[in-house]
């Protein structure tokens, strides 16, 4: 990370750190799900930016990660901390595993698979009632005796969803400028060119599938605890995945800050929308992604980062730059 | 055995809806690279001009289909034309976000003009079946299944051996070497675009008459059309009627000898099992990995 | 100032506003189902207010509520439930679905709020030992053995088998399994029970299985699309029972309007119809509240429309009853509701579930949804066989 | 001693074409053998079977005696095999002193400081150095070809094989290129393999020319008696080369 | 010689803000043979792309029969019979060949073209025995040729070759060169880029040296072939290239 970086991600720690202190609870939780969602969209950036495996199925790591927490602490009366810790150690072995096959396809194949992976493991979390609870959701026993963990509240949960994403961002801000990362990167840019270099390519795809997968479940871990009870449509919806992709290319993918600056702008953007545009906030916020791409066709982090350079924002030369 | 046919008629019918859903939706994918989510929305819209048109002025819906076809073939083309070449030449994903913001956009505007009231567009013969024995073969569905092979024909013909489908393929592949030969581009791109919206809108208007539509389908639609066209092989006209029809047939079986509630589970483990020995899909050609994304 | 924080508010003419709050489902899968929601909530406040607001002690005020779009996902139900008491509202009108029903009770309960709910069935909600939460309609366990009940009671010859097809969301099998059950009581055989994929709109497989057993009758425990699919395929596939039961569907306007036809004979049973027994102060009879709705909204009110006034309803004569301002005291005034109204008794157990309402069996007959049972309230006689 | 490359009766199919057909043929250590043929003989082929490629039909690849055929190209990699591509395959997003460094790390194991320090020593070596931070997007052919150069250099390979590496260079250029890699045979030992349709370069290069036809070895001798040899005056210099080199016999 | 066919003046073109060509002036007259040389970068490429409406100039002209056509579209330049082969073959790779060379007909209307096409084999049997191959598979001087006979299929008036020999084996290269001059001796005027400085100045009646974006010596080619400068950067002594 350059100097700069590194100041401006401690800045906006610093502030995050102070923000609890100064929103209402509805506020602070709706900013849970900001950094849970920039979470999301970080951890997708490891496999679908920097090794440019563009993952369809993350949310199955989501789902997984939520699932494995619900039933670890009610099935199995763990607290919370073991339960999530595990569950990012199931899906990154699970992520290892359907790897093996589904990392050997290319570009969109591979999207479809991971897609077919979240889709499939949804419906094996529903026909599994007697462990899942199936369709009808599973419920975290926050109150009474079998409560295993003081269920944390909203700032709690604040603090939880703050941890998580710093994991995340450190993770990739330490996959960038590693090997590792330079690795992954060759992947995505020309993966027979960087095989012949001495890549090993496979074992670089699946750790990248297993860390992205790892970094997801922890948010899917700290969504299901905080939202008590969870259904299957939910935790394994396509349109999680969607939006981490959504997010992270918006805000600029295979760099650090965009997937969460990206996050931060859509998921900000959607909150402030629903509020005011009651009932009609999607045609809006349609509307604005699509302005968006238009506009900013590089991601919000690298537009602003070329504007910053020359000192000068071209929206019409962009425009004029990637059209046909 | 009355059971294993009906489920492979079920199945094969079934797959001819998918496939026509998935048809143009596999066009637009294999030939410029763009993942149109909004894909699933060209098909309902497509479903209400179809129902508008039988409910106001009582026009048959394979009329109507023809009408759709032709409505939405001018919206895409314009939307490619306006919208969708401003940014081709971003990175990949890019077009996505745009697709997905459109599919926003539009599913909502549907909601608010048309509520998200459950809508069908009834025929008196779509529901009535043919029986063969113990095995019925309703009339729509059966139809359904005609319209999606006579348009794979079509399209294939089209594409494979006219001088307007070598360009397309040519401008798929590498844009400004297309340029260069003199191919109109951004006209090819829009024809393209246009022609898979005409294409889902037909099949929105055959969903419509052999069920039920509503605006939150359309991600359904989309998903569908992801999976039949992957299924197939991207950008294989072909490949998308064979991904259809495959896909129908193992949701049929293993709803009927399995479990029905497992049918995508299973679909998706075909996908995944199809995938693993054909990495390029059923009917693929590896071509997709050759292309040229430079300007 | 009103005592307590409850959203009272003096306006500038004089007079005091008591906002309620309501997340609902106005975009997303559920937009539909949360539009009719919203009109029984604004259909309530207007009530509420042409009669002269709502006099709590010895305060008099106006109705207002107040609406945030919950995406039909739970996990941003809760999320505005937190931001409601935020803003001080404690008084809170349930959202559209078991699923954020369910996510926003655990909210309320944590905050000390209190919600009426108005279209959460699934038994689930209520064995998780919440106080805060009462729904006004009758929980998902009633909705198939409804129908049930009435075909034991009323078809003539009584049908001896059965065929299930239920959606695999938690409502849907909750009511499955109550109706497998009650069937067993009324001696009819249960042929098949089979689980089809939330909103799916192909069920040839599951129609295909259970076409063999040649069932008298076909339940569905599904939704609108579903619902819709059963008939409709089971023509195509020549799958002819006596009659299908439905759940959620068949009072659906959209339920006759895209089968046509084909949805002659079809039952289904309804939280609420105008044959509805009873009458409370502000709304009357069903058929007066039929009359004020059409009056606002030029057609006729679909059950998910009065369960939502209902809600609201039974929220206002709380507040009235408890006479202050004060989350604690109405949520006792709730637990303690004991009153006909339009939508029939409201009165909760001690889990919060609406346990004496019965739900009405409807029939579709020459195209529109008549009430065919409980049959004191029935207006037409059962048509057997339905087809 | 063994051969440095060896390579034993290898075949290659594509659907009915045989790119390669039973070839076999040795390279001994700090040989520089220049490989000649026409279009389509294989010669491509052979380097991307020799570097994994594309796994033979049948044969065996030998590096130092160990038997590597069909190993992952990461692992020859390792093992001191680097190639360039014909078709130039640099990486797109990265700057050209990345691309390079990118050489360094995966086959030597070096840090990413340590292997973009190398990158700047080989930059400088391969004329790159005032494009350093440039992307390879912007850059013309001939500085693509370098690009290759040095990517594959940066891997400090004990076996090199360039495939066209000096097409589209300058004249002059094109002479710095042929002494950059004599200087690296001789300081390093470096086996290298070159394949070139410009005469010039593999008569000033090669110790060795070996010419390749229909997926065979043709013929293998000393540069000189290859060039004037009438079989490959017939398959591939053409009669305008035999021409000029008549009149004009040292170069 | 009147009005040239094709007469580049003060042209200035480059990428983004980044200028490469420097007021540079070129023509090429009917049925006229032209060599463009210069080192890596110098900036031929920018300029047969100008031409040919690639990039857009930033100034000068360039005039066709005497119209002023900077800055129209690539696929309106085509129409008026400029065919450019691209410096990389960039054909398209999941086209068979012989698709490959119906698309460089694309913009045209007549009868001919499948008999273009048997003469494209006669030029080049190598693509007769991969014809229905997709592009993609071929080896890189197959490319090569199927690229050049893109180009020819289009029939210009001028046609422009980046990179001629790249990748060719001599003895293809020799029949490309003689069939270029029949055709140039039919009225095709040709504008190559090459690095062989020999066969480039054997080929063409004139040549353009360009280093860094400015033409820095023009002539007629037995003239360039004796000139010091020329001399220096391509028959021998270093340049400023690798060390
Ligand atoms: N992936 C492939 N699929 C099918 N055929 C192929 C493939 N790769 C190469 N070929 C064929 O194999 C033959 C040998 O190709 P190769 O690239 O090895 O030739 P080459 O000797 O390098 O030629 P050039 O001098 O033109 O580069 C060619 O005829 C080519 O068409
Ligand atoms: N797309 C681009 N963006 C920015 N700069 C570019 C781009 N393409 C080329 N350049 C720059 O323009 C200059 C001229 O390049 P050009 O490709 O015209 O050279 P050339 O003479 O064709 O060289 P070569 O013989 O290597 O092909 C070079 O300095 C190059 O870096
Ligand atoms: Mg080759
Ligand atoms: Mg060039």
């Amino acid at each position: 990370m350059t100097r700069a970086g590194a100041v401006v991600a401690a800045a906006a720690f610093a502030v995050l750190c102070l923000l609890p202190a100064g929103l209402a609870p509805g506020d602070v939780r709706t900013m849970t799900s900001v950094l849970l969602f920039a979470t999301l969209a970080s951890a997708w950036n490891i496999i679908g930016g920097f090794a440019g495996y563009a993952s369809f199925g993350n949310v199955a790591f989501f789902g997984l990660g939520g699932y494995s927490v619900a039933v670890l602490m009610t099935k199995a009366s763990w607290p919370f901390l073991p339960s999530v810790a595990v569950a990012a150690v199931l899906s990154a072995a699970f992520a290892a595993l359907v790897g093996l096959p589904v990392l050997r396809l290319r570009g969109h194949y591979f999207a479809i698979a991971t897609l077919g992976v979240a889709e499939g493991l949804r419906e094996v979390v529903v026909n599994l009632p007697r462990l899942t609870g199936g369709g009808a959701g599973i419920t975290i026993p926050t109150l009474g005796a079998r409560a295993t963990t003081h269920y944390p509240g909203t700032t709690g949960f604040y603090w939880y969803a703050l941890a998580v994403l710093v994991a995340a961002v450190a993770v990739s801000a330490a996959v960038s400028g590693s090997r590792f990362g330079y690795g992954l990167r060759a992947i995505q840019l020309d993966e027979a060119a960087a095989a012949s270099v001495g890549v090993r390519t496979t074992a670089a795809k699946l750790a990248a599938f297993a860390l992205s997968a790892a970094l997801t479940a922890l948010a899917g871990g700290v969504f299901a605890f905080q939202q008590v009870t969870i259904y299957p449509e939910r935790l394994f919806s396509v349109e999680i995945t969607v939006l981490m992709v959504v997010m992270a290319v918006l805000g600029g993918a295979a760099t650090v800050s965009g997937p969460v600056v990206g996050a931060f702008t859509l998921r900000l953007l959607d909150e402030y929308l629903r509020r005011h545009f009651l009932g009609t906030h999607l045609i809006v916020f349609g509307a604005i992604i699509v302005a968006a791409v238009v506009f900013l066709p590089q991601g919000v982090v690298r537009c602003s980062a070329d504007a910053w350079r020359e000192r000068r924002l071209g929206l019409l030369d962009t425009v004029r730059a990637y059209r046909l | 055995m009355a059971e294993f046919l009906q489920a492979a008629v079920n199945g094969l019918l079934q797959g001819g809806i998918l496939a026509l859903v998935g048809l143009g939706f596999s066009l637009v994918w294999g030939v410029t690279n763009i993942v149109n989510i909004a894909h699933g929305a060209f098909v309902v819209a497509g479903a209400y001009v179809g129902w508008e048109l039988h409910d106001s002025l009582g026009l048959n819906p394979l009329l109507g289909m023809l009408v759709a076809a032709a409505v939405l073939f001018v919206v895409g083309y314009g939307l490619q034309r306006g919208l969708v070449n401003l940014v081709v030449n971003a990175p990949v994903w890019m077009t996505l976000l745009l697709t997905f913001g459109l599919q926003l956009l539009a599913v909502n505007v549907f909601v608010k003009v048309a509520t998200s009231d459950y809508r069908s567009i009834p025929t008196g013969w779509a529901a009535r079946s043919l029986a063969l024995g113990d095995v019925r073969v309703p009339y729509g569905r059966l139809v359904a299944l005609g319209v999606a092979v006579v348009c794979t024909a079509g399209l294939v013909v089209f594409v494979e051996r006219t001088r307007t489908g070598r360009a397309i393929r040519a401008a798929g592949m590498d844009r400004s070497t297309a340029r260069l030969m003199g191919i109109d581009v951004r006209h090819v791109y829009a024809v393209t675009f246009g022609l898979s919206a005409a294409l889902a809108g037909a099949a929105g208007v055959l969903v419509g008459m052999v069920g039920t539509f509503s605006p939150p389908d359309a991600a359904r639609y989309t998903l569908f059309s992801f999976v039949v066209s992957v299924l197939g092989g991207l950008g294989n006209m072909g490949g998308a009627l064979a991904g259809g029809l495959l896909l129908g047939l193992v949701q049929a079986f293993v709803g009927q000898y399995l479990a029905t509630t497992l049918v995508n589970a299973a679909a998706f483990a075909v996908l995944i099992a199809v995938l693993a020995v054909r990495p390029s899909g059923l009917l693929g050609r590896p071509f997709y990995e050759t292309r040229v994304e430079a300007r | 100032g009103g005592g307590g924080s409850a959203g009272a508010k003096s306006k500038d003419g004089g007079g005091k506003t008591l906002t309620l709050a309501a997340a609902l489902s106005l975009t997303g899968t559920q937009a539909r189902e949360g539009v009719l929601t919203r009109e029984g909530y604004e259909i309530c406040q207007q009530v509420v207010n042409g009669k002269g607001g709502l006099k709590v002690g010895d305060t008099t005020y106006t109705l207002a509520i107040t609406y945030q779009d919950d995406t039909s996902t739970p996990d941003t139900a809760a999320n505005l439930v937190d931001q409601f008491n935020d803003k001080g509202r404690k008084f809170l009108l349930g959202p559209y679905g078991s699923a954020s029903t369910s996510a926003a009770a655990a909210v309320v309960e944590r905050n000390g709020q209190v919600m009426v709910d108005s279209a959460g069935a699934d038994d689930t909600i209520f064995t998780k030992g919440y106080r805060r939460t009462f729904a006004v309609l009758s929980p998902a366990s009633v909705y198939l053995s409804s129908i049930v009940k009435a075909l034991a009671e009323l078809a003539d010859p009584k049908p001896k088998t059965v065929a299930i097809v239920s959606a695999d969301d938690g409502f849907s099998k909750t009511a499955a399994a109550a109706g497998r059950d009650e069937a067993g009581r009324q001696g009819m055989t249960v042929a098949d029970l089979q689980y089809v994929p939330n909103g799916t709109t192909d069920v040839s497989a599951a129609l295909t299985r259970i076409r063999g057993g040649k069932p008298d009758v076909v339940l569905g425990s599904v939704h609108l699309a579903e619902g819709i699919a059963i008939v409709k395929q089971s023509g195509e596939l020549g799958l002819r029972p006596s009659a299908f039961g439905e759940t959620v569907a068949p009072p659906t306007p959209d339920f006759v309007t895209t089968l046509g036809a084909a949805a002659e004979g079809v039952l289904g049973s309804s939280q609420w119809t105008t044959e509805t027994e009873g009458s409370d102060a502000w709304f009357g009879t069903a058929k007066d509240y039929a009359a004020a709705f059409r009056a606002r909204y030029g057609r006729d009110p679909e059950y998910h429309n009065a369960e939502a006034s209902a809600a609201c309803l039974a929220l206002v004569e709380a507040i009235g009853k408890a006479g202050v301002l004060d989350a604690d005291k109405v949520r006792d005034a709730l637990a303690a509701l004991d009153q006909a109204s339009f939508f029939g008794p409201l009165r909760f157990d001690p889990t919060g579930k609406n346990a004496t309402k019965p739900m009405a069996v409807v029939q579709i007959q020459s195209g529109k949804a008549v009430t065919v049972w409980p049959k004191s309230a029935g207006t037409a006689a059962l048509r057997w066989p339905a087809r | 001693m063994t051969a440095r490359l060896t390579v034993s009766d290898v075949t290659c199919r594509f659907g009915g074409l045989r790119a390669l057909d039973g070839l076999s043929l040795t390279v001994e250590p700090g040989t520089i053998l220049g490989v000649i043929g026409p279009n389509g003989a294989g010669k491509s082929t052979f380097v991307n079977v020799v570097t994994g490629q594309i796994a033979p039909a049948s044969g065996r690849v030998a590096v130092d005696g160990r038997d590597l055929t069909g190993a992952h190209p990461s692992r020859l990699a390792r093992a001191g095999v680097a190639r360039t591509f014909q078709v130039v395959k640099p990486f797109r997003d990265l700057t050209v002193r990345q691309n390079v460094a990118c050489g360094a790390m995966f086959a030597t194991g070096a840090s990413v400081a340590r292997g973009l320090e190398e990158a700047d020593g080989v930059l400088g070596r391969v004329g790159l150095a005032a494009v350093a931070e440039a992307r390879p997007a912007t850059l013309p052919i001939g500085h693509l070809k370098r690009l290759e150069l040095g990517r594959a250099l940066a891997m400090r390979p004990r076996i090199l094989l360039l495939d066209e590496v000096m097409a589209g260079l300058r004249p002059d250029d094109v002479a710095a290129t042929v002494a950059l890699i004599r200087r690296l045979r001789d300081e390093d030992g470096t086996t290298v393999l070159v394949i070139e349709h410009n005469m010039a370069a593999i008569v000033a290069l090669s110790d060795e020319v070996l010419v390749l036809r229909e997926g065979a070895v043709l013929t293998r001798g000393a540069p000189g008696d290859v060039l004037d040899d009438d079989r490959v005056v017939e398959a591939y210099l053409g009669q305008r080369f035999a021409r000029r080199r008549r009149e004009n016999p040292d170069g | 010689m009147g009005e040239a066919l094709l007469a580049v003046s003060a042209l200035e073109a480059g990428y983004g803000r980044v200028p490469v060509l420097d007021r540079v002036d070129l023509t090429v007259g009917e049925g006229e043979i032209v060599a463009l040389v210069g080192g890596n970068g110098a900036g031929k490429t920018t300029l047969l792309r100008a031409v040919s409406g690639q990039i857009r100039p930033g100034g000068g002209t360039v005039r066709w029969r005497g119209r002023d056509v900077a800055g129209q579209r690539p696929e309106a330049i085509v129409g008026l019979g400029i065919a450019h082969v691209p410096e990389g073959r960039r054909l398209f790779a999941g086209l068979t060949v012989r698709e490959n060379l119906l698309v460089g007909a694309h913009h045209r209307r007549d009868a001919d073209v499948e008999t273009d096409v048997a003469h494209m084999l006669e030029l080049f049997p190598r693509l007769a025995e991969r014809l229905d191959r997709p592009a993609g598979q071929l080896s890189g001087g197959e490319q090569q040729m199927c690229a050049v006979a893109r180009g020819l299929m289009g029939r210009p008036a001028l046609l422009m070759i980046d990179e001629l020999s790249l990748g060719l084996a001599p003895n293809v290269v020799d029949t490309l060169l003689e069939r270029l001059a029949t055709i140039a001796a039919a009225g095709t005027a040709v504008l190559v880029v090459e690095q062989d400085i020999d066969a480039a100045l054997d080929l063409a009646a004139r040549g353009y040296v360009l280093e860094n974006g400015r033409i820095v010596l023009e002539g007629p080619s037995p003239a360039l072939r004796t000139d010091p400068r020329v001399s220096q950067a391509y028959l021998g002594t270093a340049g400023d290239g690798p060390a």
